[in-house]
């Protein structure tokens, strides 16, 4: 590892409080909040735009607030595992904070699983797609998006239970911390939605 | 040895100015013929300024950027002398230190400050009311003006003038026909039996014009240089712009906005006529048009 | 900010996004009178409570760990 | 495992191509950019003959292009070895996105903020070397796919470097391949810029305060808060143009749209100037990208050639850090003429207003550092003093357009592309070229000829001058940009003097690189040993070896003052290196 002979790796900057890697999620999370800001920013000008009577509504949007609204608590459920996993880390239980990241993964599994079979298969098929309108074209792009985000987030989390779960034994601070930039991606992906479920689900 | 040094890049300076003034000739080989349409206004082999204005209300926009431009010339000039003798002062020679203490002048900060007042003198001053003049203040009914409306293609100007009536027809795109009803005129609309569609402009002279700009495909921009106008055609969007034309004569109409493969070759022929120039072509173009409808209904 | 601030912040986001669920459950139930739409308002007021509740606990066993 | 203990035994492959070490990869980032840049360049150069020339069949490209493309291609885009206006327009467009996107920025940003700023930090490294080595190759990749996109059928991107939806949306598949190639552009920006903030943050050597960082240094900060924040944006409007492209969306298509008598089977509902906005807020924040390390570059050269301290050296970090903020709320001045309405334009021609005030100060700042001082006129400075009047043209004639009113004439003619090639070529390429023969010696441990170096300077600087100054007539004038050929317009056909004046100036200035070119080859491997600090400079990359060893520093430095202490009375040199604690 190149970053060993790097300062602030582990312990926080004097100044700043925070280990470099840290800051570094920050940042990324950041410039996160100006691409869906950049999304969130033609939604609304697209809607505010929309001619009279061309957005579609609740009815004709075809979207299942129960769906969403079941998404949504396991993404939240999700988050809280994810802090337990670092939490345990911190106090030293890693056997517990592993199960709770396996169960962070689940959680998001069974979100992705749920999107894809109940939502984007059955709306596809019906011939609901991304050229239907402006608002499907959104509704696929924004969640599209966010999906990628999740998927990604199960990729690193898989990666820190399998093959990056050694670094607990060489250098269990470090783990530690990269657990918790984890922890703040996967609360920064779930706020995200959060966000997403009101404005594509409830508000047509 | 020194000289030497410095006597490759005066040759090459030479070498420019030598081919630039050889190669005219070369370029005007075989130059497109847009002689079938004399276009009005002197511009000499090597211009360097605006072209003539024919408008109303454009020596505003002249007047602005006559001030900008001497504003700008006054303030490199200066800036550059400064430059320049600090340039010859100041070179490092035997004897010559630099002075490590930093210079307390006021003068660059009361510049600055004559700079920025400048700036939004020009702003406030000049800028703003043009502004709000040439996009806000439409000319109303009682102006009398011309409605036209500009409607873009790749590449053509399609002008839509609303016949003697003076109402525009419907237009929708299911009407559309890119033969006979390029603008996809409703034929059960009453107002727009005497419409009627040109790609040349004609305007009478004296009069303000209000045009509505759009477009069918592509953002193209409406440009007149002479009339110191220009807006972009979005699709999807009317926009009006307003301007006054003053002076007879034949002039071009330019797109400003790439608009793909042949959008230096979308160029419109504006005609500013007397008003009975303007009234005979009107008579006339109200006629054809309709005729040619009906036929093919 | 380390996980701990930002999960407080997240809870305090949570019970804002409950009450709002909650209070378009019960203006949509009032309309359609779907049963579904009161058992989830409901439901989702008591998870914003409860989701306080939590937020409390956790603070309490993370006290030792740093905002920063 | 440490790179220190096996800096010596890497591989080839680790060593030079996947290197983590931020030297390796600032040269990586800066010979890619160059090579990027002259192709640019060779896409403008063959744009001037078509322009100065118009329907005339290119000497030598002409043939050899059709054979390399082959014959279908030459059919439609080179037929008689005349370049076709698709091929013009994919020219133009090209030239912009490579300029900027793979030339400038990784030259400026990549290339010497990688290089230099660890070492004028004192930093052993960049905070994340392997994502650095990672935003280098995806860098790399973006470049490719741009190149590749050439090879698309129907050829590169043609809807210019801005891509107006929705012609854009409506263009042939090189614009697919151009978002793709952009959304690589921007991840790598972003996987740099975090870089850059972490390790200006927090790898500073001891006694290194924020304001004994060089100026170099603060401006690449700013820059990668721009990076960081406003390519976003862009990324997000990129998706949705794609989603357009290639999913049949119409978030830029409205309604009820028309192309060649074809009503398009969009849904609609979309805006055209939608994709505007989130364009412009990216990329009016990327002209401070390409401008603010080029001051930090001369900044940098000016101090230590004048043998003085920087005058008003805070105040240009505040002018500096205020650009940043402000250059998010300026981008609607791009869209004057997009139908806005007066309050909004008002709005956005005040900030603008505003935001040269800054660009002032940081001129007149290193103007007034010249005063007093003891000049030294080598090729670096020579460089670095032509920024000065070359970015206050640029900098002057961004006024008229600034203003809405004086806009109505300018936007859209050759005016602008004087105004910003002013900006960015003989200022921004101009202080990268100081910043190669500035830090030659350091990175290759050997000075560059002088005579070559002051040849190639006089040469550009009259070319590039050439090539700019007619445009500002020609827009005055009112000519379109991006004509193919401006003679089918009365006035166009009246300015072709000019534009043939130009192209020369053009081809002149291609010529004159040839200079640098030999130069840079040349002195890599002939030219004089140069010492530790060859300039007598003070900040901390000139305390390290020329070039310095894997982790920079022999001993880690410790900072004792500011940056720019040149001439300071009673010492026995002309210069206290910030490092060295008593005389």
């Amino acid at each position: 590892m190149s970053a060993g002979v790097l300062p602030y790796t582990v312990e926080p900057h004097p100044v700043t409080g925070l280990y470099s890697g840290k800051l570094g999620t920050w940042l990324f999370l950041a410039s996160e909040v100006m691409l869906f800001g950049g999304l969130f920013s033609a939604y609304i000008l697209l809607r505010v735009g929309a001619p009279e009577g061309t957005w579609p509504t609740h009815e004709e949007a075809h979207l299942s607030w129960k769906i969403g609204g079941f998404n949504t608590l396991l993404l939240i459920i999700s988050s809280v595992t994810m802090v337990m996993a670092w939490a345990n880390l911190k106090m030293n239980n890693f056997p517990k904070a592993r199960m709770y990241l396996i169960v962070t993964v689940i959680l998001a599994s069974l979100f992705l699983t749920l999107k894809i079979s109940l939502e984007y298969y059955p709306h596809w098929h019906d011939g609901l797609k991304p050229s239907t309108n402006v608002f499907f074209g959104l509704y696929y792009t924004l969640t599209a998006l966010h999906g990628l985000h999740i998927f990604g987030g199960i990729v690193v989390m898989l990666y820190f239970i399998g093959p990056g779960a050694g670094l607990w034994k060489t250098n269990p601070e470090y783990y530690t911390n990269r657990i918790e930039c984890t922890g703040l991606y996967w609360h920064f992906v779930d706020l995200v939605w959060i966000f997403l479920f009101p404005i594509l689900y409830l508000m047509n | 040895m020194k000289i030497l040094r410095w006597c490759a890049p005066v040759l090459v300076a030479l070498a420019i100015v030598w081919m630039a003034d050889a190669s005219p000739a070369l370029a005007q080989a075989d130059a497109p013929d847009i002689s079938d349409v004399q276009i009005d206004g002197e511009y000499g082999q090597f211009p360097t300024y605006m072209p003539p204005d024919v408008s109303k209300h454009g020596y505003h926009v002249d007047d602005l950027i006559n001030i900008l431009h001497v504003f700008m010339i006054l303030l490199f000039v200066g800036w550059g002398i400064f430059f320049v003798w600090c340039l010859m002062k100041f070179r490092a020679r035997p004897g010559h230190t630099a002075d490590y203490k930093l210079v307390k002048a006021k003068a660059p900060k009361y510049l600055e400050v004559a700079v920025a007042l400048f700036e939004a003198f020009l702003l406030v001053g000049l800028s703003m009311p043009v502004w709000a003049r040439v996009k806000d203040e439409l000319p109303t009914e009682a102006d009398n003006p011309i409605h036209v409306r500009v409607v873009a293609e790749q590449f053509a100007w399609n002008f839509h003038y609303p016949g003697k009536d003076g109402l525009f027809g419907r237009v929708a795109p299911e009407f559309l026909n890119s033969a006979t009803n390029v603008l996809g005129l409703d034929p059960s609309d009453p107002n727009g039996n005497d419409d009627f569609v040109s790609g040349e402009m004609h305007l009478p002279v004296d009069r303000p014009v209000i045009t509505q700009i759009t477009s069918k495909d592509v953002i193209h921009s409406f440009a007149i240089p002479v009339m110191r106008v220009k807006q972009d055609a979005v699709p999807g969007m009317r926009i009006s712009v307003w301007f006054h034309p003053v002076k007879t004569g034949t002039y071009e109409i330019a797109c400003a906005q790439l608009c793909g493969n042949n959008h230096y070759s979308m160029r419109a022929i504006l005609r500013l006529e007397s008003q009975s120039e303007y009234d005979a072509w009107v008579e006339e173009m109200a006629k054809g048009p309709a005729e040619f409808d009906e036929d093919d209904l | 900010m380390s996980l701990k601030a930002f999960h407080i912040l997240f809870v305090a986001v949570c019970v804002l996004f409950s009450l709002g669920f909650a209070y378009w459950a019960i203006t949509e139930y009032r309309t359609t009178h779907e049963s579904a739409l009161l058992v989830c308002g409901i439901f989702s007021l008591a998870s914003g409570a409860g989701m306080i509740v939590y937020g409390r606990w956790f603070l309490h066993k993370l006290r030792g760990v740093s905002y920063l | 495992m440490s790179d220190h203990d096996h800096s010596h035994d890497q591989g080839f492959l680790r060593k030079y191509v996947f290197s983590i070490d931020h030297k390796v990869i600032g040269v990586q980032y800066a010979v890619t950019a160059l090579v990027f840049l002259f192709f640019g360049f060779c896409l403008m150069m063959m744009m001037r003959w078509q322009l100065a020339y118009p329907g005339q069949s290119m000497p030598v490209l002409g043939e050899l292009l059709p054979s390399l493309f082959g014959k279908e291609w030459a059919e439609t885009n080179m037929g008689g070895g005349v370049m076709s206006p698709d091929l013009y327009n994919s020219l133009g467009a090209m030239h912009g996105t490579i300029m900027i996107f793979l030339g400038v920025v990784p030259l400026i940003v990549g290339g010497f903020g990688n290089y230099v700023m660890p070492l004028q930090i004192g930093a052993p490294d960049m905070s994340f070397p392997k994502l650095n080595m990672m935003s280098y190759w995806v860098y790399f990749m973006g470049g490719m796919i741009m190149l590749a996109s050439f090879f698309a059928p129907g050829g590169a991107a043609n809807s210019g470097w801005t891509s107006y939806a929705p012609l854009s949306v409506t263009a042939t598949q090189g614009q697919t391949w151009w978002l793709v190639g952009m959304i690589f552009l921007i991840t790598s920006s972003l996987l740099g810029s975090v870089n850059f903030i972490v390790t200006i943050f927090h790898l500073r050597a001891k006694g290194m305060t924020m304001f004994r960082m060089p100026f170099f240094v603060w401006a690449q900060l700013v820059t990668a808060f721009l990076l960081l924040l406003a390519f976003p944006p862009l990324e997000a409007a990129g998706a949705l143009q794609l989603m357009d492209r290639v999913a049949g969306t119409s978030f830029f298509m409205p309604q009820g749209l028309v192309v060649s008598g074809v009503v398009q089977e969009y849904a609609g509902g979309g805006s055209p100037l939608l994709w505007q906005h989130l364009f412009w807020f990216l990329a009016h924040p990327e002209v401070y990208v390409l401008i603010l390390p080029a001051f930090g570059i001369i900044t940098e050269i000016i101090a230590a050639n004048t043998r003085k301290p920087i005058w008003g050296y805070r105040t240009m970090v505040y002018s500096v850090v205020f650009l940043g903020f402000t250059s998010f709320i300026v981008w609607a001045h791009h869209m004057f003429i997009t139908g806005m309405g007066t309050s909004i334009s008002a709005f956005f021609a005040t900030t603008t207003m505003i935001i040269s005030i800054p660009s002032v100060i940081l001129l007149t700042c290193l103007l007034i550092t010249l005063y007093r001082g003891s000049i030294r006129f080598n090729t670096a400075m020579l460089f670095a003093l032509s920024f000065l009047p070359m970015f206050a043209i640029g900098g002057l004639t961004g006024l008229p357009l600034g203003l809405p009113a004086s806009d109505i004439a300018l936007h859209d003619t050759y005016y602008i592309i004087g105004h910003f090639h002013y900006v960015v070529a003989p200022g921004t390429i101009f202080a990268a070229f100081a910043g190669v023969y500035f830090w030659f010696p350091k990175v290759t441990g050997r000075m560059m000829s002088e005579t070559l170096g002051k040849l190639h300077w006089i040469t550009s600087l009259i070319a590039i001058n050439v090539v700019f100054m007619p445009m500002f007539f020609q827009g005055l004038a009112g000519i379109s940009r991006r004509l193919y050929d401006q003679r089918l317009y009365s006035w166009g056909d009246a300015m072709q003097g000019w534009t043939v004046v130009s192209s020369w100036g053009a081809w002149a200035l291609g010529l004159a690189q040839i200079f640098f070119i030999l130069n840079f080859f040349l002195s890599i491997k002939f030219g004089r040993k140069a010492s530790a600090n060859p300039w007598d400079a003070t900040t901390l990359e000139w305390s390290a070896p020329s070039p310095p060893p894997h982790g920079n520093f022999a001993k880690v430095p410790t900072v004792h003052r500011e940056p720019y202490e040149y001439s300071v009375p009673g010492m026995s040199k002309d210069y206290f290196p910030q490092n060295v604690s008593e005389a």
